[in-house]
This record gives C-alpha cells, structure tokens and sequence, in this order.
C-alpha cells in the first residue's frame, strides 16, 4: 500500500554506500539479491540492529547482542560471530574496543594529579599513572614527590605516545603503561589515523620497512609513522636514557625519508579509505608497487591511482 | 492564501504528483565524513540532512557526566538558506532547542548508554534543505548515523509524517502540505512495533487521529526497510573490501587465523 | 550549585515496586488526577490552579496595539512563561533549562496554535488596531505535572479574561470603561486541556504524575484535547517505547478526562462569575 | 514556652549561659550582655535555666555534631563517600568509617544508596563529616546502609516529634503492623514494612500530621489512619 514516488534524481554522484529508493518499478531486486547470496553461503552473516539472530536458549549473548524474548538480537551492524555457544556481532567500524596486553598509540589531553589522561580513540580517555612511566635515573625507580611536580616534563598537553594496555578501572577507562624501552614518547614521524578494525593483531606491532621508515601498529587504529631508529639504539636496556626518551626534539631528518614517510603515510590513507586490513606484507606490497610507479608523493591521493593501487595488491597472489 | 493550492484533487494526485500513501524518494547516503566515527545523509524528496556522531567519547562536559551510563548530546544547525526565505536561526531558537530536546529523548531509551559509563555521545544535525518532514528526516538520519558508528542500538528507529485532508489521510508531507492540513509526526521501532515518539501539533478529532497513527506506524516499517538495504549495503561494501584486502596480504598466516577461526 | 541529587535506589525501587501493584505514593488511583483547584483574583483573568502541591499562577491583560502589516485582520496573542528558582529548587536562573523551553512550547502549542482564541474577533480597526492579549504564566510551585497545571490556569485566565467593550465610527474608536458598559469576554474557539500520562516498565501508565513519578517515569506522553474530542497536541518525545493500541487506548482515557475537566471548569467559572454581577456595574 | 520573632529580646540569664542554635549573645550599649533571637520560633531552655535555644520548623538542616542523619551518596572521591543531607554542602563519609570495615572488606556502596549515619563533625568553615559506628566502641549501633524501604521528606519539627517516644503516631501505626524506621534530624525519615500499601499509609501519615503540612492532631490522625485501605 505504501510506497515510493519517483523523481528525477539529482544527483549522480553520491557515495560508494550511496542508495536512493525510486518507484519500486525502477528497480526492487538488486538488494534481495545480495540478502539471499549473505545467507545461503553461510560463510559471513551480516546483520543489523534490531535483527534477530537465534534463540537465547541455546546460545549466550556476546558484545553487539542484547536479549528481549528468549531472542538474542543484534545492536550493531556488522558480522555475526561465534565462538562455541557465545554469539557477537563485530561492528564493521566502531571506536576502539581495548583488551589487556594491545598496544596503542595515543595523545596526552590533560596532566592531572600523579595522572595523565589520554586519548587513544576509545570511548573514555585513557589513564596513565605517573607509576606507569619509566622515570629518569633507573628504570625501576620509585617515584618521588618532585616528579608529581614536573610531571610535564615527561609528557605534557598534545605528547603523542605509545602505551600498552595495562588494566581497566571500574568504569571501564583503561589504564596504561609505558615501563618498557619499546614504549614512550614519539618523535620524528607523523600520525595516521584509521578504523580500529583494520589493524589486525600481529605478532609485532612494530614495523620497519625497508625504506627506512618505522611504523607502529597502534591497535586503537593510530598509526606512528616516523623515521628508522637503530636497533641498537633501541634495545639499549642498561642505558635508558631520560633526556632522549622524553625529549621534544626532532632528529635530522634527510629529504629522502621525509618523503618515505609521506609516501607510507599517504598508502594507509588509501589503504584505509578502501577498507584494507593493514599489515606489515600489505604495506610493503603497496609501498613496492608505489615506488615502482615512480608516481610523486601527492599523485598517490588521487582516486585512480589509490584504486590502481588496491587492485595490484594480492594479484601476485591470484595469478 | 489568495490562490489556494488543491492539496488532493479529485484524481487523488497530491500538488507534487504523488498518490496519498506514496512516499518521496529516499537517499542515503553513509559515506565516512571527515574524522566522525559515523555518519549519514539523508534525503527525503527536497528536504535533505546530514547527520554526524562523534563518539562514544570522553565527556568534555564534567558537571552533566553520568557514573552509570552515557550521555547524548544532539545539537541542531539549520542552514539559513535550507528554507526559500533565507533567514538565520539563532541556535537558542526555541523550536530547534525543542527539536534537539526530542532527538536526544527518542535516542536515549534506543542506544545502550549504559554499556558507556561517563562517556559521551555528540550527534551533530545539519539541516541542508527543508521541504516537510524535517524531524522524521532527522530522526532516521540519526538512526544511520549511529549505526555507521557502531554505536549499540535497541533497534532502528524509523519516522514519517501523516496528515489528513478532510478525511483522506496523506503520508510524507512537503512544507506546503504541512502548512495546511492537521499533521503528525510517529516514530517507531520496526522490531517490537512500539511507537517512541508521537507529536502532532494541530488540531484533529480522535478518531481520524487513530486512522493516521495507525497507517503511519505501517509507513515506519516501509522506512525502515530502505534503512535497512543501505546499512546492509553498506556493511557488504566494507566487509568485501576487507576480505579482498586479507586475501591480497595472506602472506601473514597468523593474520589470517585470527580472522577465519572467528567465523562460524 | 549543583542539582539536587536524583532519588535513591530505595525510593526508585519502593515507587516501581509498588506501581506494579497500582499503589501510588498519594494514594490515588492510577488514573486519577489530583482535582484542580481554581481561585480566580479580584481583577478578571487573574486565576490561580492548585493541583495538589504544584501551583502556577495565570494572568491576562490586553491592550491596543497597531497590527504587524502582514496580519493586519488579526489580534496578537503572547505567552509569557518563567520558571524561577522558586518553584523548585531543581530550576536555577539564567539560561532557560530543558525543562523551561518544553514548558514554553507546550504551552504556545495548547494555547495559541490551536486557535483557542478567536484571533479575528480582535480586531478593532483593520490595519489600524488590535487587540494585544498578553498572557503571563508563573509556577509558583512545581510538585509534579507543572505542565498541565500551567495549561490549566491559562486556558481559565483567558476564559475569565473580559475586555472592554470598543465601539467603532468611522476611523473614531471610542474603549468603554467597565463601569459604564459591561466588559465582553474573549471569543474563544474551544478550550483544550492537557493531560500527561507517565509510564513505568511493566506497570500501566497513569495519569497527573507528581513530582517523584515524574522523575522516575521511563516516558510520558502529554495530550491536549478539548471536550468535543479534538485532539491538539500529543507529544511523546522519546521515553521508552510504547505500542500503538497503548497509545490509542490513552487517547480514549484522555476523552474522558477532557469532558470531566471541562464541566468543572465551567462550573467554577460560572460560580465566579454570578459572584461578581454585582461589582462590576 | 514563648514564641519569639527575629531580634527580640530573649530573658536569659545565668552564670554557666549556653545558647543553643537561634539565639546570639550581644553586648548592650551598657555593657550588660544581652541575648537576641536570630530565628522564629519557641523559645526552650532546661530546668535549670542554663541551657536555652529555639525550636522553629525551617526544613532547611544544619549540621550539628552527634546527630543521625539519613543521607544519600551521591559519589565518590578516592577513599570517601560523598553524601547528600540536605545541608548546604554536601558531607563525607570515610569508606572505612563502619563497623567491622577494613581496607579489604568494605560496605559495597552506590551512588544512590541511602545511609543512617551521625554528623562526627560540623564545623560553619568545613564540610559536614560522617561516620556510620561510634569511633570509640567501633560499634554500629544501628547506623550504617538502609535497604529497601522508603524515604519520606518532613519538616525538621516533624522528625524531632517522631524522636520522642511519647508521640502518638509511631505507636498508634505500630499498633496496626509491625514498621521499622530511621528518622533523621535532617527531616528525612527512613520507613519499612512489609507491604508497600502500609509504607504508603506511614508515607501519608507522617506528611498529615507534619505541622508543615496536613498539622493533624492525635484524634484527626487517628481518623485519617482509619480510612487508609491497610
């Protein structure tokens, strides 16, 4: 009985997740369609808020379910997943969702009592306790009370970091800890920030790529793009030395990684623009074939050569 | 009004060509917008809105943060030129006040605010081009917004205007219908059936108000069938896109692993 | 200052409680209003409605004004609402609260858009003059309902209003003073009434919430209607969601509440007004 | 007993003086001290004339040291609990202040929680402090967490008239089913019963007889009690 009225579109060039409903003449089965091959395969379920998935006596809710009358119904639009008898719903793109042990990169927002606050793209800031840094003069040293007072001299407001999950408070903030070498305050790079889901859990979340350009993996979807530090300088446990770790100086930092980093940068942007998961083999691909194409940096952006780009990855593979 | 404009002629064609219960044309539009964790556009005929969420986020407001559940925070800008006088709103205007007042209170039974204690929810309404059933458009644009975002919710919520010409009800109405027959506003959660706003603002007898509401309610479950096929489009795009991704980079075994044991 | 802190788990919990078994805390029926209580003041159109403990305070007066070129067959109709402090101790001064603009609007919805009040018989002089009918709403006290009780005292304030009679010749208009000729009353189209409904997870809803019903309901839903069974305003702004036939089923309740308000109302008026004959000539 | 206005001369007088809340001493232009009112109400004092103060029916409570008070937490900060009691500032309760508290095993409480606490400290220049035992026995005595039941709001005459054991109402409900309560000096009373209908009917009962509200007398009461369905 209810129905559309067709008009005229005006506009042609909406989205890639663009959709306009005309008359229901126009055109009503593309959609039914795609629903049917979704459910047949059985390989990937998607679903969408309000939807139910299966009865709540045979299965446990899990994070994007609820339960209302004995059904458990999805409250987020994504995959259906199952582990045994738990059901969730994985949100195709959602805020970080923070386990124990990820690693994150993330920006100091607020000094507070013995306290940072830290944005790592979660739904609350995160903390990191002054307890939880590596203070100057030994790594294991207990805090004092003048380091309550300078704490802005480890990190202050706009500090970019990088921390691993320690624990969560009561209300669900997280907390975290920078107490290794690998951890601590960034430098000589710069920051890209994509969907969380796209950063997968890899065996190491810090990449050097050949080109001389380290990257860190941050799992709340904030990538460190920076200059190649030496191993050596590095893994330098005995030496931890203050002034480098927390200083607010750039190396020199030469024409030719300036550009890398640019150029990698550039290739998670696109990378994330068309939804790739992004790993270390991925980006090396990508960054072989950009070199490859001897395209300028900024030529990269550009949407035929962002599609070239992700069209040429995994042909190797499928041929 | 000198020239009255026939609002359902004796063909029973509407002054833009529809039939009583059909519906403009819908399009949605979920493209990612700039750094927002979700967004929607959405237009319904000529009247047209961008939605954008921020969040779940820290709350930048300490004093309204709530220890058990987040807080939604609408706020509402009407282009001065959305209209065909162009004229300025002040954003303490009170109908847009209003208007944001029940944006929030129709969300906050919906989203699951307490998974998101002391956090805060920002919806951002745009008003781009008004032309009738400017907060049925609003209210479905939130519904996508909040989906893109992966913001938890109850259901979708799908809204639609109704109103009555003499005793003919009508469904979707443009400004100038508005302007001239008794109308209302339903929202409703497609799943349950269950209405979670209603307004009208003019006058109707009881009965004809239960004749609307009822087919209004019915337009809702319409709507949300086209909500639907745009975030499961949508969904489609992005997991295919990920899929296709892995599968270029499954050098990584491990990688894959994780991906492939999670399905079922 | 902070608001007052919202009611602890006991009382939320007793209140729930004891809804589901249909007792409320005052010992009324679920669907019973606390009867208005009108007082009208010694000038016309100065009315004063007490329900239970929420008090609010209309007041009418009209004046002369040139029309706005783009209306010039009309009257002016204004509504003036504050929420001060003083109702509660949960409204604090300065910006106007969530709460002040739901009042505001509620009360331009039940009162001037629904063309209670014939704005046309206003008219004086076309283009020249018009009545300016100023209607002026205080909450004296807030103790649940504040928005049906405000709606309450400003359609009877304009119900009781009276203005002088004006006599036209030519472009002369000639205002009588009451004592030399009987003030009229305003012609009014219909008198709405609002009634709001509060609702409860699994309790049936009920009607005039006070104060601590009103802050615990999961969702009201507000209907102003008149005794001839038009509806003018229904407003359910979010609140959880109910179903349609719930819905439907509180638009029959309202009905009967209206006519019920309706005679009250006229009677009170009545009453006043034979009270009165003799002052004014 | 004598009603007093603000400003009036009170006749008190006596060696070993003390002057409760409402009343303020000041020194006449003869140097002879006089004391004034600083409040409306009824003017007390002992037997023996030394102690005197007013007793007026504000609903607005100040704390004072030793008093009961019901409260409701309102949050946290670190180790104390934020407690609302109707005062101007809000008051704190250490997180171990109870009995049998320790740094393990503390009272599990939320914000929202209702609590029978005495006011260990009321100083005009300091935020009101609680304790929920006596510091010295580490005992509870009654006070501590108040679950289920309800809260009734009363004027601050109403709750020291529900404290003495001779006034009527207490009795003639207890009379009728068994009720448990906590009255507070901050005019809220904590009520209990079995059935919510016989809460209700203290819950009405108490407002009735508040001389701040219904001002019912024993035999009004009585009737009015009477025509309550419990």
């Amino acid at each position: 009985m209810i129905s559309f009225a067709s008009f005229p579109s005006t506009s042609e060039a909406y989205g890639r997740y663009g959709n306009t409903r005309h008359h229901p003449d126009v055109e009503d089965d593309v959609h039914m369609d795609l629903d049917e091959d979704d459910f047949e395969e059985n390989v990937q379920r998607l679903t969408v808020p309000g939807e139910s998935i299966t009865s709540s006596h045979a299965f446990m809710r899990g994070h994007g379910t609820y339960v209302d009358n004995d059904e458990v119904i999805a409250s987020v639009a994504g995959t259906v997943e199952r582990v045994n008898k738990l059901i969730t719903v994985r949100a195709v793109r959602s805020r970080y969702n923070p386990e124990v042990g990820d690693l994150v990169v993330g920006r100091i927002t607020e000094v507070q009592p013995r306290r940072w606050k830290v944005d790592a793209n979660s739904r609350q800031d995160a903390v990191l306790m002054l307890s939880s840094v590596n203070l100057p003069g030994g790594v294991q040293r207990r805090k004092l009370e003048s380091d309550e007072l300078q704490m802005r001299t480890f990190f202050e407001e706009g500090d970019l970091l990088v921390a691993e999950v320690q624990a969560f408070f009561s209300d669900g903030a997280m907390s975290l800890h920078t107490r290794s070498l690998r951890y601590g305050k960034l430098r000589n790079g710069q920051l890209v920030t994509v969907p969380p889901i796209l950063i997968r859990r890899l065996k190491s979340h810090f990449v050097s790529l050949p080109c001389g350009v380290d990257l860190i993996l941050g799992l709340n979807g904030y990538i460190w793009v920076s200059k190649h530090v030496k191993q050596s300088e590095q893994e330098g446990e005995e030496g931890f030395d203050a002034e480098a770790v927390y200083s607010n100086k750039n190396d020199d930092i030469d024409e030719a990684t300036r550009a890398a980093i640019s150029r990698v940068s550039n290739i998670i942007k696109i990378l994330a623009a068309h939804f790739v998961p992004l790993t270390d083999s991925v980006l090396l691909e990508a960054y072989e074939w950009a070199v490859e194409q001897e395209s300028s940096v900024k030529d990269l952006l550009l949407d035929d050569v962002g599609e070239n780009l992700v069209a040429s990855l995994g042909s190797g593979l499928r041929q | 009004m000198s020239s009255r404009i026939e609002i359902l002629n004796d063909g029973g064609y509407r002054s833009d060509g529809r039939k009583q219960y059909e519906l403009r044309d819908i399009t949605i539009d979920l493209t990612q917008q700039g750094t927002a964790d979700g967004s929607a556009q959405l237009t319904h005929g000529l009247t047209q809105v961008l939605v954008t969420v921020f969040g779940p986020r820290e709350a930048k407001m300490r004093s309204q943060t709530l220890h058990d559940r987040a807080v939604l925070n609408v706020e509402m800008s009407v282009a001065p030129f959305s209209t065909g006088e162009r004229r300025k709103r002040s954003r303490a205007d009170r109908r847009i006040l209003e208007m944001a007042a029940m944006i929030a209170s129709t969300f906050e039974p919906v989203v699951q605010t307490n998974l998101y204690p002391r956090s805060q929810i920002d919806i951002y309404v745009h008003v781009l081009q008004q032309d009738g059933s400017l907060l049925p458009a609003c209210i479905n644009a939130t519904t996508l917004a909040l989906v893109t975002a992966g913001v938890p919710l109850l259901d979708f919520v799908c809204a639609v205007t109704g109103g009555v010409h003499s005793t003919s009800p009508l469904l979707d109405l443009t400004t100038l219908e508005e302007n001239d027959v008794p109308h209302m506003t339903v929202a409703v959660m497609p799943r349950t059936r269950k209405v979670t706003l209603v307004t009208m603002e003019t006058r109707l007898h009881v009965e004809r108000f239960r004749e609307l509401f009822e087919l209004a309610c019915e337009a809702g479950q319409t709507i949300h069938r086209e909500m639907k096929y745009a975030v499961k489009d949508r969904t489609v795009a992005l997991v295919n896109a990920m899929d296709a991704g892995s599968k270029g980079g499954a050098a990584d075994d491990h990688d894959r692993d994780v991906v492939m044991d999670d399905r079922i | 200052m902070p608001r007052p802190p919202s009611p602890s788990i006991p009382e939320k919990e007793f209140v729930y409680g004891a809804l589901k078994q249909s007792l409320r805390l005052d010992g009324r029926a679920m669907l019973e209003m606390r009867t208005p209580t009108l007082s009208f003041g010694p000038e016309l159109g100065w009315v004063e409605c007490a329900m239970g403990k929420t008090r609010v305070l209309a007041q009418v007066d009209g004046k002369m004004v040139k029309p706005p070129p783009e209306r010039p067959l009309e009257g002016i109709i204004s509504i003036h609402s504050e929420l001060s402090p003083m109702a509660s101790n949960e409204y604090e001064p300065g910006r106007p609260t969530e709460e002040e603009v739901a009042l505001t609007r509620m009360l331009d919805k039940v009162l001037r858009r629904s063309d209670a009040v014939d704005k046309e018989s206003l008219c004086v002089l076309a283009g020249q003059r018009v009545w300016h009918i100023r209607l002026t709403i205080h909450v004296l006290s807030d103790a649940g309902n504040m928005v049906d009780c405000a709606c309450l005292a400003g359609i009877v304030a304009l119900k009781h209003f009276r203005r002088p009679e004006v006599e036209v010749e030519g472009d002369e208009i000639t205002v009588h003073h009451p004592s030399e000729r009987a003030p009229v009353p305003l012609s009014m189209h219909h008198t709405p009434f609002c009634f709001t409904f509060a609702f409860f997870p699994d309790a049936p809803p009920l009607v005039d919430p006070a104060r601590l019903e009103e802050t615990l309901s999961a969702g009201l839903l507000s209907v102003a209607l008149n005794a001839q069974k038009e509806l003018c305003v229904v407003q359910k702004a979010g609140g959880s969601p109910l179903p349609a036939e719930e819905v439907l089923a509180i638009m029959d309740i309202a009905v009967a509440k209206a006519r019920e308000l309706d005679r009250l109302v006229e009677a009170r008026l009545q009453e006043d007004w034979k009270g009165r004959v003799v002052e004014v000539r | 007993m004598s009603s007093v206005l603000p400003g009036e001369l009170v006749p008190a007088q006596h060696v070993n003086l003390k002057l409760g809340p409402g009343l303020l001493r000041q020194s006449s232009l003869n140097g002879q001290p006089l004391v004034i009112s600083t409040r409306a109400g009824e003017v007390h004092h002992t037997t023996n004339r030394s102690r005197w103060w007013i007793e007026g029916n504000s609903r607005r409570y100040v704390p004072a040291p030793q008093e009961s008070v019901v409260g409701v937490v309102v949050g946290r900060s670190g180790e104390n609990w934020k407690v609302d009691i109707g005062s101007s500032h809000t008051a704190t309760l250490d997180g171990l202040a109870f009995e049998g508290a320790t740094k393990r095993n503390r009272p599990n409480l939320k914000v929202g929680s209702l609590l029978f606490a005495r006011v260990s400290l009321a100083h005009k220049d300091m935020e009101p402090e609680l304790e929920c035992f006596d510091a010295q026995t580490r005992k509870a005595e009654g006070h501590g967490e108040l679950k289920g039941g309800f809260l009734v709001q009363c004027s601050l005459k109403m709750c020291r008239m529900l404290l003495d054991p001779n006034h009527f109402l207490f009795p003639l409900l207890g009379s009728r089913f068994p009720l448990e309560s906590a009255i507070g000096m901050n005019g809220r009373v904590w009520i209990s019963a079995k059935d919510p209908r016989q809460v209700i009917a203290i819950a009405r009962c108490i407002e009735a007889v508040d001389p701040d509200g219904g001002g019912m007398d024993e035999a009004a009461a009585k009737k009015f009690f009477s025509t309550l369905d419990v």
